[in-house]
């Protein structure tokens, strides 16, 4: 590890799974933490729960398809649907700067207090800090939830060679949004972030009887993250179908602009299923019937060998591994 | 062409490639000796590698993984001289996002300097420092300018609007190279096994391709200008393995859509007003290169933050491993993955060599694409 | 090295900058370094922030047509270049 | 309410419940938030969970008896605790500013996981975020936790004339020990904060059988804050023996130098526990057999008349209003 | 007396508290006419208010809140002055902790000013101001400087260590006031019930005792120095009382082990040195005083901050609201509780007057402890 | 007005500054105020960070013995000033 924080070490690639690993892990290990997965699922009495938090610090705070608090709200709820749990409670730490204007701060809570009603969820408790002027960027919101889980057995460590992926609509609009409003970088474009809860879609599947091995959403370090994660905890490879990923020109503008990959950016409502194959067709309509998810596509499979690689396979044949984001998203020149 | 977006659809078309490839593949059974392609350009890796192309081509036909990433190539004390620079007091350092991951001898990069408190900014464009400048009128606002041939004329830009203005914060730290030179020296060393070059299709906008006969006719090497679609690469091997047996090796422009014989005069124009050639310069992973670089011309020295920080910027920097092989892999006579520290000791978040240093470079292509096996 | 790619000319500013469209993205670039005059609906090369050159429509098409060529070549026989 | 946020919308006292009221409790508004207790108490089945979060942004960021990391740990398992809830599962959201020492952070990570040992509680489920260098001073953790009940029916709206107000030992430590570091201020004790997780405490008057009526303990605003908001939320006055008030002679000492009063001083270990009167001695005796609460004692007891007001009564059987703090502490000169 | 808690202890005694406050009842039995006890100082009514004192006190003795607290009778231009200040560019504002609350006109604080990105800074003793100064050389630091006679050599002293060493970035905005002026005008304007005073002791402490022996001369009422522990004041009180049964009022001492009849005369000459008296001075509640307030020396105008932004600051204000009764209440002709704004439109985070603005205005006193109704 | 209490001396330094305890706070404070020489373990008056004034020992111990006797007398008797 090196010697102090990099704006790296929080970009959902490399050198954040390795601060979780070699800090965090080794200081707080049990079994349910080390299950690495989007939500904790706790054994409790009379059924199981699911448990999550996420902190919320974007910049801006408002951005083409939403803010950060139905940010705030919709993160955590969808790591707790990510888990097969219908989100019930949430808790809402907020840390303000002093100066913070109070009518961007109704704004936001007006903003969270809509995105609980699609969820379902209730913030049930809260705690506001003020901190002195200069020792915020405006303010961060930490959401934590709790669910109670309907699909009892998904894991990131499930996934056997044969199973289908799935992902539910195009990758990389948020972090394109994000990325372009950006100070400086002067981009414009009609893309909205797709930031949306996804407890209502998870929720559809279950009615259709539909089984699932693995969900996650795709957000920060974006569809390759996820891939990996899944490679690695499931000791498998996945092979990706290149042309298979829906991604939007807008998206693949920036990248060619920038010298980004649409896999690398961050999704806020675009999520990725693990399905045994003779579900993914299935499944794959009954996302379509989802607005958000009507480019929902089964984009590839788990291998054997090669474990914990993701294989990309181009249109022309060719084959290459998928590689891993690097933390902090630099525009390239070359 | 109605946009863009279906200009590039067209040459990424999944059947042109395949029935390209396979063209190529037919014709290369007829070659006499085995070619080995340097694609100068690390655009060109990366398209290279990214598409897989590299996997389309017959045994008999290889692609050697040339100097052209300009973060790649810079030595080790110029990056010593941004973070000297970066973290002196009232100092913004600027620079292109490339810059920012690359260590320099401490194993330290400007992301790491900056987590440390330096005010070290990266911008998509050289004309971003300007309002930057204009919000800091305190500071000193360094531009750390590198690039080939397609970059200089951003930056003699900048300059040329600081000048115009006299902006008095903005100084620069040139770091600007040129394709030419280095390749001339690569076919000077003897060993190199290249017998072929793709020419950068970017730097030849700016340069045209006129440059490339001379060369072509010296060396009697094919030096074919190419674009960074698949198609067009596949096309410019295409003319390689013709030339090559057809025995009538030469400069061709592939790339005719956007390169000309004589390029773009106007921007060489303000290149030639700012800047004029090093005596010679150090090319991490190849050494030292006569008249390969470019620096500030004296009467810009006002302008010059090699002249005006130079109390303080270091004039040595550590070495690369000793077990390094990028000059081999640079004169195609070495792949990565016969470096003995490739994947270990030395992978893309710590570096031993230049190859490892951006994702243009060799080394650095391979373990992100192909790891040691796929 | 060189990243660099085609974008249509949407808009001229009389401080010689463009708006230009990438993909459908947008922006403002400087033309200083243009050596030749454009227009609205050109297309060119840009390059950190700049236009570096113009593309040249026929050539595009040109080169389109060749790839096309080709590709029918191949459909019809298993051939040679 | 100001139109933008105010050191003094952190501090516990006037303007913080003006916040939470105008806003959060108008768009959030359900029965289990406006409970407004410690933590919120959801209705699972398989019993009564408790579920609480806290964000964590003192400075200085280690300090005589303790640090940020202790505190994160002991501080939300204290608001289960106050509930009468056995702290279970934790979640913890790191911010951290670009730059930060990893050495500190592993220091404070360290002492997280000491902490919950003494709580036999687990940190389940996290989350990282970096902020820019400039953004966030240094690093702030903000937890949530959940718990089950072991006492069922603590409210602060339960208080009934009669009972008697016990606080479990001195006030005002861990607020002196913060201001007497703060920068520019030269001022030095050898007092020690008495942040300490409270739960050990509390399972002692479970396993004794004492019935409690109210806990909570005397954070942000201090004891002033605790026994205003139970006699606001449950409509009484309450009456409090000024000399009953245990504090420690450098709290005293501060307070003179700087115009403060003990009981506005924030506590981190030190809490307020309401109790039908025939139950008060006993639950002193219990209590006192804890290291920390040694001076546990009863300080006053619930009134009629005077609703939401609490009463001190001086040593020479003078009365006054206590008052509310005023949100940030600022030393006086008159 | 061994150490500082134990005298203070002993002089918080209960029995001891009781004991005095039941002889003062006994004896006051024998008033012919009630007594109206002003004390003037801030301090004096926190004291009495948080230990009640005033509820001890028989029917005819009432205690009468007087104008000495320093941010209440801080005219509101002054506070606009400093919220002017601390928004100027490049200016730090740095003032005492009780400052920080005071709304001036527009209803905004510096507290406010700060949230909104002002650098405002409260320190516990003009000394720290240093340190802001040495740390931020390019800026300017505005000391804000407030308070009566205790607190003006404290201000002298900062103005030396500047003049001293040459500093450069420390200016002074001067509103320190005095006692016996304020004093003298509400006895002179004729309408007040007043008819004994509590002198200041800590005031006195620089003082000295001297300064109310005219007082009480001239006015034939009782000047009684009190310290600030319940068994200091009622002392105060016991010794009014006596002067009041004997008809002999007179300028007394109840404060000896701090306060001497000459006071502090290094204090007095460091004050002298560098101030100077104003002509005149708004009190707010009590309206202009001749000489009760300084200004620095004609000498010291390049440290003055009222001269040095001059051409920024406001000269008017926006005035207290037309039915607040601190004027009466001052006089001791009302209380609080008569007013009909108090409570109501008039609280602690919301004054209206002067009374209502810091802890020690009588107003805020009787809010925070009494309520409408203990 | 003027918060301002008893606190002992420490030690003096050769700044004319003095280590103070208040009720066991210490803090160091300005000595360039005091009219007369002080020396470690005398009472001073501190108000914000100076010295203003040395407390007299006698005279404290004085007034506590008035206290002290009147309480006496109060215990013996109900008795007037
Ligand atoms: S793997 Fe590293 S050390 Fe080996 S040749 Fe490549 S850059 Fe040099
Ligand atoms: S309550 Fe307010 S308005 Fe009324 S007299 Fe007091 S300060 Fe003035
Ligand atoms: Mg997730
Ligand atoms: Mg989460
Ligand atoms: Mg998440
Ligand atoms: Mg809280
Ligand atoms: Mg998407
Ligand atoms: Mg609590
Ligand atoms: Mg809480
Ligand atoms: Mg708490
Ligand atoms: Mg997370
Ligand atoms: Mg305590």
């Amino acid at each position: 590890m090196k010697e102090s924080i990099q704006l790296a070490h929080g970009g959902g690639a490399a050198q954040s799974a390795e601060l979780i690993r070699e800090l965090f892990f080794r200081y707080f290990s049990n079994e349910i933490l080390l299950q690495a997965e989007d939500a904790a699922v706790l054994p409790m009495s009379g059924g199981k729960l699911a448990f999550t938090t996420d902190g919320f610090t974007v910049s801006p705070r408002q951005f083409p398809g939403g803010d950060i608090g139905k940010l705030a709200v919709c993160g955590t709820c969808n790591d707790l649907a990510m888990m097969g749990a219908r989100p019930r409670y949430m808790s809402a730490g907020f840390i303000l700067e002093e100066g913070f204007a109070l009518s961007e701060l109704e704004a936001l809570v007006r903003s969270m207090a809509e995105e609980l009603a699609h969820n379902g969820c209730q913030i049930v408790t809260g705690d506001t800090k003020v901190v002195p002027r200069g020792s915020a960027d405006g303010l961060y919101i930490t959401t934590s939830a709790v669910g109670s889980v309907e699909i009892p057995s998904l894991s990131a460590a499930a996934l056997q060679p044969g199973h289908r992926i799935v992902v539910s609509g195009p990758v990389g609009d948020h972090g394109t949004v994000i990325f372009a409003q950006r100070e400086g970088m002067d981009l414009q474009t009609d893309l909205v972030s797709d930031c949306a809860s996804l407890w209502p879609a998870v929720q559809e599947i279950i009615q259709n009887g539909i089984p699932l091995v693995a969900m996650r959403d795709a957000t920060r370090g974006g569809l390759s993250a996820v891939l990996h994660e899944w490679a690695q905890q499931s000791s498998v490879s996945l092979t990706v179908q290149q042309d298979a990923i829906p991604v939007r020109p807008e998206v693949l503008g920036i990248c060619e602009l920038l010298g980004f990959e649409p896999y690398h950016l961050a999704n806020e409502g675009t999520f990725v299923l693990a399905v045994e194959a003779r579900h993914a067709a299935e499944l794959v309509e009954v996302l379509r019937t989802k607005t958000a998810c009507h480019q929902a596509s089964i984009i590839g499979e788990v291998c054997e060998g090669h474990q914990g690689k993701v294989i990309l396979e181009t249109a022309w044949g060719t084959r290459r591994f998928m590689e891993m984001g690097s933390g902090e998203l630099l525009p390239r020149i070359c | 062409m109605k946009n863009t977006l279906e200009l590039t659809a067209a040459l990424r078309h999944p059947q042109a490639i395949q029935a390209m490839a396979s063209a190529i593949g037919t014709a290369a059974t007829m070659l006499e000796t085995p070619l080995h392609i340097m694609e100068i350009c690390g655009g060109h890796t990366h398209s290279i590698m990214k598409y897989g192309i590299d996997t389309l081509m017959p045994e008999n036909i290889r692609f050697v993984h040339g100097p052209g990433c300009p973060v790649c190539v810079l030595p080790k004390v110029r990056v010593d001289h941004a973070i000297c620079m970066a973290t002196q007091p009232d100092t913004i350092l600027v620079c292109l996002g490339d810059m920012m991951r690359v260590p320099g001898s401490g194993g330290q990069s400007l992301q790491h300097v900056r987590a440390d408190g330096a005010d070290v900014r990266f911008v998509y464009s050289p004309l971003d420092v300007l309002p930057i400048a204009a919000e800091n009128p305190g500071k000193t606002v360094v531009f750390f300018a590198i690039g080939f041939e397609t970059t200089t004329p951003t930056t003699a830009s900048l300059l040329h609007t600081v000048q115009a203005n006299n902006l008095s914060n903005i100084v620069f730290h040139i770091n600007h190279v040129m394709v030419p030179p280095a390749v001339t020296a690569l076919l000077q060393s003897g060993s190199s096994s290249v017998n072929a070059f793709i020419v950068p299709g970017h730097v030849s906008a700016i340069s045209g391709w006129k440059p490339y006969e001379k060369l072509a006719e010296e060396h009697q090497v094919p030096f074919v200008v190419s674009g960074f679609e698949p198609v067009d690469i596949l096309a410019a091997v295409r003319t390689i393995v013709t030339q090559s047996l057809e025995k009538k090796p030469a400069a061709h422009n592939d790339y005719r859509r956007v390169v000309s014989y004589e390029g773009n005069s106007r921007a060489r124009e303000l290149v030639d007003l700012y800047f004029e050639p090093r005596s010679t310069f150090p090319w991490r992973g190849l050494g030292d290169i006569p008249a390969s670089a470019l620096q500030l011309r004296e009467r810009f020295r006002h302008l010059d933050a090699e002249i005006l920080f130079q109390s303080v910027l270091p004039e040595n920097s550590s070495d690369d491993h000793r077990n390094c092989l990028c000059g081999a892999i640079l004169r195609g006579v070495a792949l990565p993955g016969q470096c003995q520290l490739f994947g270990r000791q030395c992978t893309p978040s710590n570096p031993q060599g230049s190859c490892m240093v951006s994702s243009e470079g060799a080394c650095a292509a391979y373990y992100k694409y192909r790891g040691e096996a796929l | 090295m060189c990243l660099s790619i085609p974008s249509e000319i949407l808009s001229i500013d009389e401080n010689n900058m463009a708006l230009i469209d990438t993909m459908g993205v947008r922006r403002h670039i400087s033309l200083d370094l243009m050596p030749e005059p454009v227009e609205v609906g050109d297309f060119i090369l840009l390059h950190v922030g700049f236009a570096i050159g113009k593309i040249s429509r026929e050539e595009a098409l040109a080169s389109l047509e060749t790839y096309r060529e080709l590709l029918e070549q191949m459909e019809n026989r298993d051939g040679t270049l």
